[in-house]
């Protein structure tokens, strides 16, 4: 995958973080303070602005992206989007299948989000998303399979975890205060992932 | 909304502009949404490196000042500063007596500390943390980790300011604040929502008649909702939970914040204080400082907050000390 | 009704109640809704005697204090107080050096502190008054004796309190707070009403999305009602009818303040300030002093004041000498 | 009059104020601060507590109910009628036929009211209310009505005085700072007179 369609997925996945703005506000503010659209809004504008200024390369673009995102939307959410592109960009630079890079990317950024904000698998946190995300792209990966057929299924598998998010009790971040509450939305963190993927995986035309 | 604001996207870095546009002889900005004393880094003491959200003046910048924090990161409205902020904040204020980060705990603000103060060591600054954990709605005494900060770290900034501007270490600064932390508790009630300029909307919605008790200072869901009782029932209420949490009773000595959340008069704050009052002393709890007024406030939600601090001698000294920053002093 | 109360009727008595019971060293009730020093009255001292209806925290208890007012005379929400309660806060401070009335312009008041003047005068005090008219939206210029007083009062309050404290005679006191009472001005904008406890609704109707430039403190009509506009469109205008009023201009030295009628956050009181400030400066006034915050409320109004004083280097010295009051300060 | 008549005729006019505190608060709202409606229940309730308390006689009463709304109701309006009530205790125990006690009573809390308030006929105040009653009452003295039909006039007088306030532009008070906004709506310190009168002339019966 190289750095100009890489940033054409992620312009597309920008528009829909956008366009579920007030979406995410919603299902933040079902727990939370109702701000998460108000933060991706911000994280897409910073994103645009990094893919404008352009990059070396894949490395270089993804390292840009996360120290944009950790300077101009350092909110948790901000924060660990951040963290994940940080971590993808060390991860993405030792070749391989695009699939298999997609993979060490998500593992990355999955151990990256689980390491800063330390949340477990079942929190109820963005670590669900990236784990199932995480986990189908491994699968892909060792199934041979194309990343545009990849990335759709991953697409698929944050969506459901999404879905399944709705029956868990948070344990942390706001959400956590008030486990009751967030019963029956999804969590707001893994929607956004769910959203983005979906985006990208559209555009990548599967 | 009804709001006095310019663009939603300007509103943090223009109520900046009029901070420094009206307290220049007081503050400074060494770096973009990091605001430090004017007289800062001050040799020889620790330096005290707050930050947090927007939307809850006079928390946080509110605390800079002399005997309070030294510097603050500034977030946009009820979000985190980033990292490179605080560092930028700590870098102004490391007079090589070490610094003191002390904030409300929220798994944002906790990241992003925690990141600058890796970075911090990295350049050699010695850095200690205190989170502000006093809201008893927000989990139960067996998990203080998860317990979330409010009002209460005013006290804390009080506490640990005077310590720091008496010429303490570190490391005593740190412990007089873990021990003021640790007898510190709040709960608040939420009468009415706010609304985040970029959002344009309420958060949630508390019907006239309703009220919220447990409600955090983004509007975090609280411990119970229900038709709005009186001053005296709430006042009994808060108190009932803050003395559980604290077990304090017969022979305690404590400090109380009466605190509003934005909305409400400072009357409304003087009639709920009399039945706080009431609570501690008719379980023998003897009340030696009182506050009443906006320390923590989200935005204009209506509603108000009771913290309060078990006192030692020691702790007492410091609430005593003096202290001013340009934002709590009305003159 | 989103109030922290009990009883309406109880709601003036029950806050004099917490105000007593949170600052017992600080403030001592000799009568009925009376409010004084704890250490009035002072030898030798002008005593200074202010008063009000409730619903203005702050305003008008919050000026009794250290460099500030003597005593205070408490009415119900929006009320004047009564003549008896005057006269009985004209007792208690009367140190035999004569006593200041500073209040503001409203007819209740007037009424009820010159009935109180004439019976403090019939047993040997000496009284002389001086009212706070800064409000430009009340009255043209040309009828001084018209307009109202609102929020610049505070600053009336610091002069007065500062040169008594000083030990200046009746005569000086009056002569300086005249005089800066003369080169003060204020103007206002509401954007949401109020409700009296004791009325339940609303004292008027104020739809989001509107403001009304010039409303009183008491929800008294202002001098235009339209969409609500951007903080700098209000700055510049409060800043114009000010200015007009002041007739103020370039090499003139100012102090401002920025005053929070109630629900609105501090934050958006310094994205205002930022306008103001431009405003000011861009006609060559200097702005010497700064002050933002809460000083005169509406209840839980939202929208804010703009005050201006014209600054010699007498009452400037005035306005930097220290005072405390309980009410104002926050430590 | 007697003292027990006064004091049923108060009752009356005191549950009238009573029941008019809404209207009251709204008419003042309209260019006042809205409270007048608070303020009248106060002195309502006042009156009462004045009444059980009984007193010697009726310039005794009368003082009475000024000193204690006086202390209990110093608003603007609640200053004023304490101001009318001690003018009036003072100038009603000459003795001569009960309409001429009441013009002279009238009389008498229009002069005490005119110097406290300082304001003038056609000021859109009380004062136009008060002089438009006393200008009635000294009529039916001259004419030798009963007090009651001198009563019942006066009260028609209030009323008319109270309508044609909608016209006037008020002067002094909260409601001079807008003065356009009053047109068009009575005086409420007007009204009040005028529901306090007619209250007592039904009970008076006339
Ligand atoms: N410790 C954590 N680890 C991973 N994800 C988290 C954690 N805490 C919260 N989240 C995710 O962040 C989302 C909320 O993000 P955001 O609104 O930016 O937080 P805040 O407003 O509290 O700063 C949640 O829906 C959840 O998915
Ligand atoms: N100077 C005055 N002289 C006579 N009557 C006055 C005067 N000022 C106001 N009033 C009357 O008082 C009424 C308002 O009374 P009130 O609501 O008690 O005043 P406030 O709320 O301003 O203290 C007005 O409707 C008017 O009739
Ligand atoms: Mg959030
Ligand atoms: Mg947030
Ligand atoms: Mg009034
Ligand atoms: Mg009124």
């Amino acid at each position: 995958m190289n750095e100009a369609l890489l940033a054409d997925l992620l312009a597309a996945a920008a528009g829909a973080l956008e366009d579920a703005a007030p979406e995410l506000n919603r299902l933040d503010a079902v727990a939370g303070d109702g701000d998460l659209g108000v933060t991706m809004t911000e994280v897409a504008r910073i994103a645009r602005e990094v893919l404008a200024a352009g990059a070396a390369g894949v490395p270089e673009l993804l390292s840009a992206l996360g120290a944009g995102i950790a300077r101009g939307a350092p909110s948790t959410s901000g924060t660990l989007v951040a963290t994940a592109f940080l971590r993808a960009s060390r991860a993405c630079g030792e070749g391989g299948e695009p699939t298999e890079v997609l993979a060490r990317c998500f593992g990355a950024a999955l151990d990256g989000v689980r390491a800063r904000g330390k949340a477990e698998p079942g929190d109820r946190t963005l670590v669900d998303g990236l784990a199932s995300v995480s986990a189908s792209l491994e699968a892909s990966a060792a199934d041979g399979l194309a990343w545009q057929e990849a990335l759709a299924r991953a697409a698929e598998a944050a969506r459901s975890t999404a879905q399944a998010t709705a029956e868990m009790e948070p344990k942390k971040g706001r959400a956590s205060w008030a486990p009751q509450r967030a019963l029956g939305h999804p969590d707001a963190g893994c929607s956004m992932l769910a959203i983005v993927l979906s985006a990208a995986a559209a555009r990548a035309g599967a | 909304m009804r709001k006095i604001i310019n663009h939603p996207k300007a509103f943090v870095d223009e109520m900046l502009e009029g901070v420094l546009l009206a307290h220049p002889s007081s503050l400074r900005s060494p770096a973009r949404r990091v605001v430090v004393r004017a007289d800062a880094p001050r040799q020889g003491k620790v330096g005290i490196v707050t930050g947090g959200g927007s939307g809850h003046l006079p928390l946080f910048m509110g605390y800079v000042g002399a005997g309070l924090a030294d510097g603050v990161a500034v977030g946009d409205v009820f979000a985190s500063p980033s990292a490179e902020q605080v560092l930028e904040a700590s870098r102004a204020v490391d007079a090589g007596a070490g610094l003191l980060y002390l904030y409300g705990n929220y798994s944002g603000d906790v990241m992003n500390f925690d990141l600058a103060a890796e970075l911090a060591m990295a350049e050699g600054m010695e850095v200690a943390t205190v989170l502000g954990t006093d809201d008893v709605a927000s989990a139960p005494e067996t998990e203080p980790e998860r317990r979330r900060g409010v009002a209460g770290i005013a006290l804390l900034y009080k506490v640990a300011g005077a310590g720091a501007e008496q010429g303490r270490s570190l490391a005593e600064v740190v412990a007089v604040t873990e021990r003021a932390g640790a007898g510190l508790r709040s709960m608040g009630v939420a009468l009415s929502p706010c609304t985040l300029p970029a959002a344009g909307e309420p958060t949630f919605s508390l019907p006239e008649g309703q009220m919220e008790i447990g409600m955090g200072i983004h509007g975090e869901p609280g411990v119970s909702r229900g038709p709005l009782r009186p001053a005296a029932d709430i006042g009994a209420e808060l108190v009932g939970h803050i003395v559980d949490a604290l077990s304090c009773g017969r022979g305690d000595d404590v400090a109380v914040l009466v605190n509003g959340l934005g909305a409400t008069p400072v009357e409304e704050l003087y009639v709920l204080y009399r039945s706080v009052h009431a609570g501690l002393v008719s379980r023998g709890v003897e009340v030696r400082r009182t506050w009443v007024g906006e320390y923590a406030t989200s935005l204009e939600m209506a509603g108000a907050s009771v913290s309060v601090m078990r006192l030692d001698e020691e702790i007492l000294g410091l609430l005593d000390a003096p202290a001013r920053s340009p934002l709590l002093a009305r003159w």
